[in-house]
């Protein structure tokens, strides 16, 4: 299946008015870096990541990413 | 005669100002002119700078 | 902000408006407002006085007067930058009479999302998006009518940029760029044109127009291309690409300092000493030098510095100032913590989104935090001393700035701690500018319920956040250099002459590498000159040794203690330095097509340069000579533009008709890139009657066997047909193919590019140092350059190189892992995983444990992920100060909530 | 690291989708919003945590988690995901099949027994329970419960109590 028509079925199946919880870690030499540089070009995207800024993705441990879900993130983004 | 271990830069722009910024490193002092009131010359104007096209801020 | 003299913006190239008293931009350092002399009523007319009755600070003080101050130095550079090509150069392009012809400086501004429409693009005429645009190059360059016989060298380059910035905020603009040449010959220039042109659709017309009319509102364009043939288009919008001039002063400074300009009002220069004037201990660097674009004006900066440094060794550290801080208040730290929250405006930055003062409140009611304000700039002088006095009234021992990226402005705010004797790890910052403001611009309401999440995660792990040691390493005061061309040997006299020792190996049995190979420098001098003016010096140099017949082969340490292990005369010998210089340089590239190496009439420019040397008898019924260019580069072979063969083609084709005026020397071509100043060669040579032929990819010239000689069959799109040429004698333009560089990046650890050179830390501004720390890169191994580049890259290169040898220690970053010796089972996992080689395991008694090597280790943490027994823990990072943040990004869902 | 927290995630209820890991380097802005913009779209598409399709309500996920985060401090399931990472390192095939199967087959056995056990140490804190109660609770199978209770009996750290379990 396409990357875009994942991306509409999910779209359709998007529960009126529900808005996620997610906890964001990102590494700081890469995709922290990315999301300022979109933050400079006023690039536009949902709010509803929380970050956590880390020196790199390999410091992420296992018990981080289930300790999220545990205290009720809908969804956990790890960008490198 | 003793040598100075001060330096004059003039201009602020981005040469003027990587001058400066080694200079202070490797140990000295370093008047850096700008007849603006401000430093970072034309780079400051860019939006985003080749062949990267990032902003390099 | 009271001011009511309204000025045009000059940030935003006219385009909009500020008022006389105000700041520059957003960014601007200082940040501080300011008034503009030449506007302000009270300064010119004696009334108003508004601000200055306003101003709370009572900064404003209409009683300053200018002062002449009097400033001892040593040396003096030079970097006033390039000046504005003239209206009535722009005028004949339509320029002040459609406002939709516009310059590229004005074009950056309207794509730029702080420029005056939010990046945007309209036409200025009725403020509706354009559907067409024309780039106009070559405005004001390349041009003798105006003065400007030279070519501005970034022009093409910020053309392509500003074309595809253009169509990634609109696909469907249709972009036309009119090139003379395309002359995008910089570092992974090609390749990004390439990428463009494929990308974005860019149509590429090579072709010059010299006019724009009006019709019906839009503008009119008439040009004639290669095949003769004549053209006209409508479009909605021009750009100008204007090039770069001389410094509007160049004559008064030059008159000041006393140094002689070439004759477009730059500073003049020499191939074997670029940034040296005309006169000893004034410097140059920078366009004032000749146009050139930013990553070669940083490493211009580096090199004059480390001119300076060479001539002012002894005054090394005579004048500078140590900062000095207050003593750590330990007790203070230990205590529970006391936590200081400040929220930024940024001015409309962030509060013009976010609800600034919710957030300040809201973080009042965070556990621990004592004091919350906001703050409208918070980075700004001011707002720093301000936020240091509070720390210190309230006794804060945790701080949380709630502003913009830590990665840009962290180290701040770390500073104002240290000044007020506090650990500057004992910050965090809150990212609700780039990342949360900035991006969520439509959204007031979500962003600021996300700016709360970001500051209680903050002050969460504000909380738990411990004091961290600042570590520094002694340094090895030597360098080791690594090449003995010419770049090598200016990177080793430089260090050695601002008084520190160098090692330079060198593989083969002399000093000199391809510069040893070269007749003439670009501007047709002696090369031999140069060669030994710079090898004797470098034999002379008590500073320096010079170790022949050696390879590297192995490398280990870190910034400040190398050890390096090389191989002489099949013995091993360890040199211990502090930093290392790559300057292994590059080599011609071989060809095997046409003809090379089956026909002795077939010859590679230096070829034909060390026959010239030796004399011109070779060129005895030569009376049709054809130089092809593009053999190797901008190819299959090789992806990249050598940048200099162009150059060299035309210099040699101007030696070759000086030695014999009668013979006609073909160019093939596909772009003349004789960038710079470099194009009055080009235009000399087109005077002198050199023929100038281009060809395309799909109809490359064919070299055939006629007889015992050979001919040239070109497509000429004017004739419309193939023409052979038979050619006495056929010059390749090879161009530069990358050394064996693949041993060695693996030695350092240091990346290659796709083309086989090593790859800067940053293209713009680190572009002498690689991703390792203490190993700096200059000359061909960075890419093809002329002789010029080169000499100015390798002064660059030393001037980093020395900065960690002159600070006699290097700091190390506190983030480091530190291991936890009790509960350590030495099982070496981390060891094995560390992608920095900067945890090892050593014996502590009878057991094995893991131990950070603190010089090293950048923090990635995989080994603390990755132990066991958690028995590692990441300064600043640590797994409670994560948990927190974890927790209090979940608020009340969760039930550890502290 | 990504791999374990999936199938770790898996084991206790939750969608695997729902953890994602991408890359953007520091020059692609544009990426990243791409990349954000769809992810977010992507759990707005799976729903709450708790809604997914075939996930267990909230608060017997948060138990599963609870036990899930200990078992992953444990020393046994991160001596075996080190080993692991260990061994890719050095043999450098990282294909997302080759990871899957060792992750599945060396590091996850080892950290649901781990779950497990630390699953039933919660459940048993608010009373006794059955065998079979704490096989659905935790769902593990018969077998598996037997096997941690016996672990943890041996620790003291469980005992029989009539015809269940209590805390020891």
């Amino acid at each position: 299946m396409s990357a875009q028509m994942d991306n509409n079925k999910e779209n359709a199946m998007a529960q009126e008015g529900f808005d996620p919880r997610i906890l964001g870690f990102f590494c700081h030499w890469c995709c922290y870096a990315a999301a300022d540089s979109a933050g400079v070009s006023r690039y536009q995207y949902p709010p509803n990541v929380r970050v956590v800024r880390v020196m790199c993705t390999g410091r992420i441990d296992t018990r981080f990413v289930l300790e999220a879900f545990k205290c009720g993130a809908d969804g956990v983004f790890t960008g490198g | 005669m003793s040598q100075s271990g001060a330096i004059m830069v003039l201009g602020g722009g981005v040469a003027g100002v990587q001058t400066a910024l080694d200079l202070a490193d490797l140990g000295y002092y370093v008047y850096l002119v700008e007849k603006k009131a401000s430093i970072g010359g034309v780079m400051a104007q860019l939006d985003k700078t080749f062949p990267t096209n990032d902003c390099s801020l | 902000m009271y001011c009511p003299k309204v000025v045009v913006d000059t940030y935003n190239e006219r385009l909009d408006i500020t008022s006389a008293t105000h700041i520059d931009y957003a960014q601007a350092i200082p940040a501080s407002y300011y008034i503009d002399a030449k506007e302000c009523l009270r300064l010119n007319y004696e009334t108003c006085n508004l601000c200055a009755q306003t101003c709370t600070a009572k900064a404003i003080d209409f009683s300053q007067k200018p002062k002449k101050l009097k400033l001892d130095v040593g040396a003096v550079v030079l970097t006033p930058g390039f000046g504005k090509v003239d209206d009535s150069v722009l005028e004949k392009f339509g320029y002040g009479k459609y406002p939709d012809v516009v310059t590229s400086y004005e074009f950056e501004r309207l794509t730029c999302a702080s420029g005056p429409t939010e990046g945007h693009v309209v036409r200025l005429s009725d403020h509706r998006e354009p559907k067409k645009i024309a780039f106009l190059q070559c405005v004001g360059s390349r041009d003798e009518t105006c003065g400007n016989g030279y070519c501005s060298t970034v022009c093409c380059m910020y053309a392509l940029k500003e074309a595809s910035v253009a169509k990634e905020h609109d696909p469907d603009l249709d972009v036309t760029i009119f090139f003379m040449d395309v002359r995008t010959q910089g570092k992974g220039f090609d390749e990004a044109r390439k990428r463009a042109v494929e990308k974005y659709g860019i149509n590429v017309v090579r072709a010059r127009v010299p006019r724009v009319d009006e019709i019906d509102g839009r503008l009119g364009l008439t040009w004639v291309t290669d095949d003769g043939k004549s053209h006209s288009g409508i479009f909605d919008m021009v750009v100008l690409s204007v090039g770069l001039d001389a410094p509007e002063d160049a004559q008064k400074i030059a008159d000041i300092a006393k140094i002689e300009l070439n004759n477009y009002e730059f500073c003049q220069t020499t191939p074997g000493q670029p940034l040296a004037t005309s006169r000893d201990g004034i410097y140059v660097a920078g366009a004032f030098q000749g146009p050139k674009d930013i990553p070669e004006s940083v490493t211009q900066a580096s090199g004059v510095a480390a001119m300076a440094s060479e001539l002012l060794a002894e005054g090394r550290n005579t004048r500078t100032v140590t900062l000095t801080y207050p003593d750590e208040d330990t007790a203070l730290e230990a205590e529970e913590p006391r936590i200081g929250v400040f929220v930024c405006h940024c001015g409309v930055n962030i509060a013009g989104t976010v609800d600034v003062k919710a957030v300040r409140d809201y973080a009042g009611t965070l556990p621990n935090v004592v004091l919350y304000e906001d703050t409208l700039y918070s980075c700004s002088q001011d707002a720093l001393k301000t936020i240091a006095g509070k720390i210190k009234e309230n006794r804060l021992n945790r701080v949380v700035i709630a502003a913009c990226s830590p990665r840009t402005h962290e180290p701040l705010f770390q500073e104002t701690l240290r000044s007020v004797g506090l650990n500057p790890a004992l910050i965090e910052m809150a990212n609700i500018r780039d990342q949360c403001a900035w991006v969520h611009a439509q959204e007031p309401e979500a962003a600021t319920e996300k700016s709360k999440d970001l500051v209680r995660m903050a002050a969460a792990k504000a909380r738990l956040l411990e004091p961290l040691e600042q570590p520094t390493v002694d340094v090895t005061p030597s360098a080791l250099v690594i090449g003995g061309g010419a770049s090598g040997m200016g990177a080793a006299l430089s260090i050695a002459e601002q008084g520190y020792k160098c090692v330079l190996v060198e593989k083969s049995d002399k000093l000199g590498g391809n510069l040893a190979r070269l007749t003439w420098t670009m501007d047709g001098q002696d090369a031999a000159k140069v060669l030994k003016d710079l090898t004797s010096r470098v034999k002379k140099n008590k500073n320096i040794e010079v170790l022949l017949e050696t390879e590297v082969e192995a490398i280990s340490g870190y910034v400040g203690n190398f050890s390096t292990t090389v191989s002489r005369e099949g013995k091993t010998e360890i040199i211990n330095h502090g930093v290392v210089v790559l300057a292994t340089g590059g080599k011609e590239y071989k060809p095997n097509t046409y003809l090379y190496g089956e026909n002795n009439r077939v010859l590679t420019q230096l070829e034909l340069e060390q026959k010239l040397k030796r004399g011109k008898s070779f060129l005895k019924g030569a009376n049709n000579i054809v130089m092809i260019q593009c053999v190797g580069s901008r190819g299959d072979d090789m992806s990249h533009c050598s940048k200099l063969c162009c150059t060299q083609a035309v210099k040699n084709a101007l030696k070759l008709k000086e030695a014999k005026p009668d013979a006609t020397v073909y160019i093939l071509y596909r772009d003349i890139r004789t960038f710079g100043f470099y194009e009055d060669l080009y235009r000399e040579a087109r005077k002198q009657g050199v023929q100038f032929i281009r060809y395309t990819l799909d109809r490359k010239p064919e070299v055939l066997k006629a007889g015992r000689g050979i001919k040239v069959r070109v497509y000429d799109s004017l004739i419309g047909e193939d023409i052979d040429i038979p050619a006495n004698l056929l010059v390749l333009s090879t161009g530069i193919a990358p050394g064996e560089n693949e041993a060695l990046a693996k030695i350092i650890k240091a990346p290659l590019t796709s083309d086989g050179f090593f790859l800067e830390a940053h293209a713009k501004l680190r572009p002498v140092e690689v991703a390792v720390d203490g190993v700096y890169l200059c000359g061909l191994a960075h890419g093809p350059k002329s002789l010029e580049e080169c000499m100015a890259q390798a002064k660059a290169a030393a001037a980093k190189a020395v900065i960690p040898l002159a600070k006699g220690r290097v700091a190390v970053a506190p983030i480091v892992s530190r291991v936890n010796q009790d509960t350590c089972i030495g099982c070496g996992i981390c060891e094995s995983l560390c992608p920095f080689k900067a945890i090892e395991i050593v014996k502590v008694g009878k057991k094995r444990k893991a131990q950070t090597i603190t010089a090293s280790c950048k923090g990635c943490g995989i080994c603390a992920s990755h132990c066991p027994t958690l028995a590692i823990s990441m300064g600043g990072f640590t797994d409670d100060a994560i948990m927190a943040q974890i927790h209090a990004f979940a608020g009340d869902n969760c039930g550890e909530e502290a | 690291m990504a791999e374990v927290a999936r199938q770790a995630l898996a084991d206790a209820g939750v969608n695997p989708q729902r953890m994602s890991l991408e890359w953007a380097s520091a020059a692609e802005g544009p990426r990243f919003v791409e990349l954000i913009t769809y992810y977010v779209n992507k759990i707005k598409g799976l729903g709450a945590l708790g809604q997914g399709e075939n996930e267990p309500e909230a608060d017997v996920i948060a138990r599963r988690l609870s036990a899930a985060v200990k078992a992953a401090g444990a020393r046994k399931p991160r001596t075996a995901f080190g080993t692991l990472a260990k061994k890719m390192a050095k043999s450098g095939d990282y294909s997302p099949e080759a990871v899957s199967e060792a992750v599945r087959t060396k590091v996850m056995p080892g950290l649901r027994a781990e779950r497990i056990a630390e699953e039933i140490l919660i459940c048993l804190a608010d009373g006794a329970k059955s065998a079979a109660d704490l096989a659905a609770m935790t769902g593990a199978d018969d077998a598996e419960v037997e096997k941690a209770l016996t672990a943890l009996a041996k620790k003291k750290a469980v005992r029989e109590e009539g015809a269940g379990w209590a805390l020891g």
